[in-house]
């Protein structure tokens, strides 16, 4: 078994003199998917946002076996799409931003956003932006998969393609850590946070 | 010197300490309040009752001993706030942000002392209470300064950001705080003939200058006396989970 | 140097001409100090007084303090 | 594992941020208007006389520009901010500093810029004389690019607060002083008939500062409002 890339320990965050959670223990490795469940509030998106480095009041340790920035795809809660540039536009952008590789137009074709390509975003609807942040899932070039909501407002087809795809990438060696109450496959790894914090391997 | 250092040393860690730095408080801030206020005292009755008076502004200008030290106190007050926020923004260290947001508000309240008071002498110095001269501008603009700290602080809910948002804002506003003076000055030189000059604090008379200096020390230590309280209480509600503050509270000592 | 300047109480008061000035400076100079040092220490009693309260809070419910971690 | 380049990142950043700014107009449009606008108040509440107009004239444009600024920054990363695309931004590999120095580059070009071409225009209705609406011009260009980047720091500080607008004003207004002072000192010593190349490369001095230094305080106080 090789070393886990992301080891956590004794993670706690708080707000509003609140413990959103603490005394979080586990790590991942290479190839393995991460499911974060917890109800509304538990602290889902805050935790996400603490291991990609947005959230830095916490306490404990997070520790990545490789600089994270170069390896990072993060969605977050909102998608990072600006209405007023066109779905080609966006993509474009963050492929750009983020260093990734591959052709866009086929990423596009991939979430079902062909012939859309240059459409301004504002006038696609909310499943449709969602697939244009998604769409960054099939460009090359990342190792660790952060993804907060990515099932939200996306159809069952869709659902089905993006499943699909996070076992794919993880077969290929991805970390893929999502927050979700859709389940992907088997193997996957569950976090749950809430009043007893768990994790089931 | 390297048992200097040393012990330096372990004064910051032990300072950076937040349960370390609430018992120094206990234990520094029971005398520093008195005696802070007895310096006080002995400088502003030496000032204001026994040193001569000044030859050409009579005795307005005994207002230069609430005045100076008012005056300086803020702007030591808010270039401290900028290092502080310089450490906060780069060290990360929590003890920092505390005394960043504990410096502000009595530093506020001394740049309008220093205005209020310069103003009162003004009017029988200069005939009018307001004049735009570099001193009394600069002045204003710190005041702006030290309450737009205040206002961000206020604005953000969660403790740590809104310090470390502060903290960037003092290390930007010391900065111009430099330039505003230079800027000020030069506006001055430009399209009013040189203001009348208030008492040049170094060519002033002993009898003049031990008063102003012990009133200052009395001011300033009043100042580290209100940021330790302050502080303190900051301290107090950022660890109010810790088991120390717990223990505190529930034998009654909080 | 040791001697008051002024001769009499009045004439303390008075300060020359200046009286007004002189003492509303340093009244008001008082004035805010005070009520800055005085607003510290409301504020730090009022947090302790929350302090206490939340405890007291806690101690009557069963703090969730349980954490399972099966791996 | 894959890193961008500096230029793909710059290039790709300014091209996105000239482009957002070209589809809403607005954007350009209402800074000049309000520009416009406010220099007109000037006449209408003082005199229309010619020499009271132009006594004023240097400070009056110089206040309108400074606050033109100021408004059109309090949007400048707040729909970034809300639709998630600023974390985007901040989670990228390499400096957040590239894509920033893009944007706030993108923001001068298309609102401080527009502002200094129309300072002349404005100047000479406040009855300037014409020897000295040159200097006007180059004070605003050289004074706009340090609005906006300082403006620009408490703007990132501000981005996820609901009250941004006034504190905003709260926080940029005493940080523009200097170049206030400078700005419109530069012209009213141009209409004394002095020399101002001194005060110009004053002016240029703390642009080169403001330049160097700003969008690494505006990228930090990005991450400080992301939470970092």
């Amino acid at each position: 078994m090789d070393a886990p890339r992301l080891t956590v320990r004794q993670l706690g965050c708080e707000r509003d003199h609140r413990m959103l959670f603490q005394h979080l223990d586990f790590s991942a490795r290479n190839g393995e998917i991460w499911q974060v469940t917890g109800a509304n509030g538990a602290g889902k998106t805050t935790l996400l946002r603490i291991l990609v480095g947005l959230h830095g009041f916490y306490d404990g340790r997070v520790e990545w076996a490789a600089p994270l920035s170069p390896a990072l795809l993060y969605l977050g809660h909102q998608p990072g799409v600006r209405e007023e540039l066109t779905a080609r536009e966006n993509l474009e952008y963050s492929r750009a931003l983020s260093g990734q590789t591959g052709d866009l137009d086929a990423a596009l074709a991939a979430v079902d956003l062909y012939g859309f390509e240059d459409v301004p975003a504002g006038r696609l609807s909310a499943g449709q932006q969602r697939r244009i942040a998604l769409a960054r899932l099939w460009l090359d070039g990342k190792a660790v998969w952060i993804l907060d909501e990515p099932f939200t407002a996306i159809d069952q087809q869709g659902v089905a393609a993006l499943d699909q795809r996070l076992r794919e990438a993880a077969a290929q060696g991805v970390l893929v850590i999502y927050t979700s109450h859709h389940r992907v496959g088997d193997g996957v790894h569950r976090l749950h946070l809430g009043q007893n914090t768990e994790v089931t391997a | 010197m390297a048992i200097m250092w040393k012990t330096l040393k372990r004064w910051y860690h032990q300072l950076g300490s937040p349960r370390y730095f609430y018992r120094f408080c206990e234990a520094v801030l029971p005398w520093l309040v008195p005696v802070a206020l007895a310096v006080l005292a002995v400088g502003l009755v030496w000032g204001l009752l026994y040193a001569p008076v000044e030859r050409y502004q009579g005795n307005s200008y005994r207002i230069i001993y609430i005045h100076v030290p008012a005056s300086s106190g803020a702007l030591m007050g808010y270039i401290a706030m900028g290092v502080a926020g310089l450490v906060a923004l780069v060290w990360r260290m929590k003890m920092a942000e505390v005394m960043l947001k504990a410096l502000a508000p009595f530093g506020a309240a001394l740049a309008a002392v220093s205005l209020l008071t310069g103003a009162l002498w003004g009017k029988p110095t200069w005939g009018t209470y307001w004049q735009w001269d570099a001193r009394m501008t600069s002045m204003l603009i710190l005041l702006f300064l030290y309450l737009g700290i205040m206002a961000l602080q206020n604005a953000i809910r969660d403790p740590r950001q809104a310090a470390r948002a502060a903290a960037l804002l003092a290390v930007v506003g010391v900065i111009n705080v430099v330039i505003v003076k230079y800027s000020v000055e030069w506006l001055n030189t430009l399209h009013q003939g040189a203001t009348l000059k208030v008492v040049g604090e170094s060519s002033i008379d002993p009898s003049m200058k031990w008063p102003l200096l012990i009133s200052m020390a009395g001011l300033w230590l009043l100042y580290a006396a209100n940021v330790l309280i302050r502080a303190r209480t900051e301290v107090l509600n950022r660890e109010r989970r810790s088991g120390w503050v717990r223990r505190l509270v529930r034998d009654g000592e909080a | 140097m040791f001697d008051p300047y002024f001769d009499s109480v009045a004439a303390f008061i008075a300060m020359g001409d200046h009286g007004f000035f002189v003492w509303s400076a340093y009244g008001l100079s008082a004035l805010l100090i005070a009520a800055n040092m005085l607003l510290a220490v409301r504020r730090q009693g009022r947090v302790r007084a929350e302090i206490a309260r939340q405890a007291r809070r806690d101690a009557v419910k069963v703090s969730p303090k349980s954490v399972e971690t099966n791996q | 594992m894959s890193a961008p380049t500096l230029t793909t990142v710059w290039t790709a950043s300014l091209h996105r941020e000239l482009t957002l700014i070209w589809r809403s107009p607005a954007d350009i449009v209402q800074p000049l208007f309000f520009f416009v606008v406010v220099v007109t108040l000037f006449p209408l509440a003082l005199s229309p006389k010619p020499a009271l107009l132009a006594l004023v004239a240097p400070g009056a444009v110089w206040v309108a520009a400074l606050l033109a600024v100021m408004l059109s920054l309090d949007g400048l990363f707040r729909r970034d901010q809300e639709s998630g695309a600023l974390d985007l931004l901040l989670t990228a590999p390499g400096v957040s500093v590239v894509p920033v120095t893009a944007k706030l580059l993108a923001h001068w070009l298309l609102t401080g810029l527009p502002l200094a071409l129309i300072a002349p225009l404005l100047g000479y209705m406040l009855q300037l004389p014409v020897a000295v609406l040159d200097t006007l011009m180059v004070s605003v260009l050289l004074g706009t690019p340090t609005l906006t980047v300082v403006g620009a720091i408490g703007a990132a500080l501000t981005v996820g607060l609901n009250r941004g607008g006034i504190l905003l004003a709260v926080l940029v207004l005493p940080l523009y002083v200097p170049v206030l002072v400078f700005g419109a000192g530069v012209v009213r010593t141009a209409l004394d008939g002095l020399p101002t190349g001194g005060l110009l490369a004053v002016l240029g001095a703390i642009l080169a500062l403001a330049v160097s230094l700003g969008p690494v305080a505006v990228a930090l106080g990005l991450r400080i409002s992301a939470g970092d």
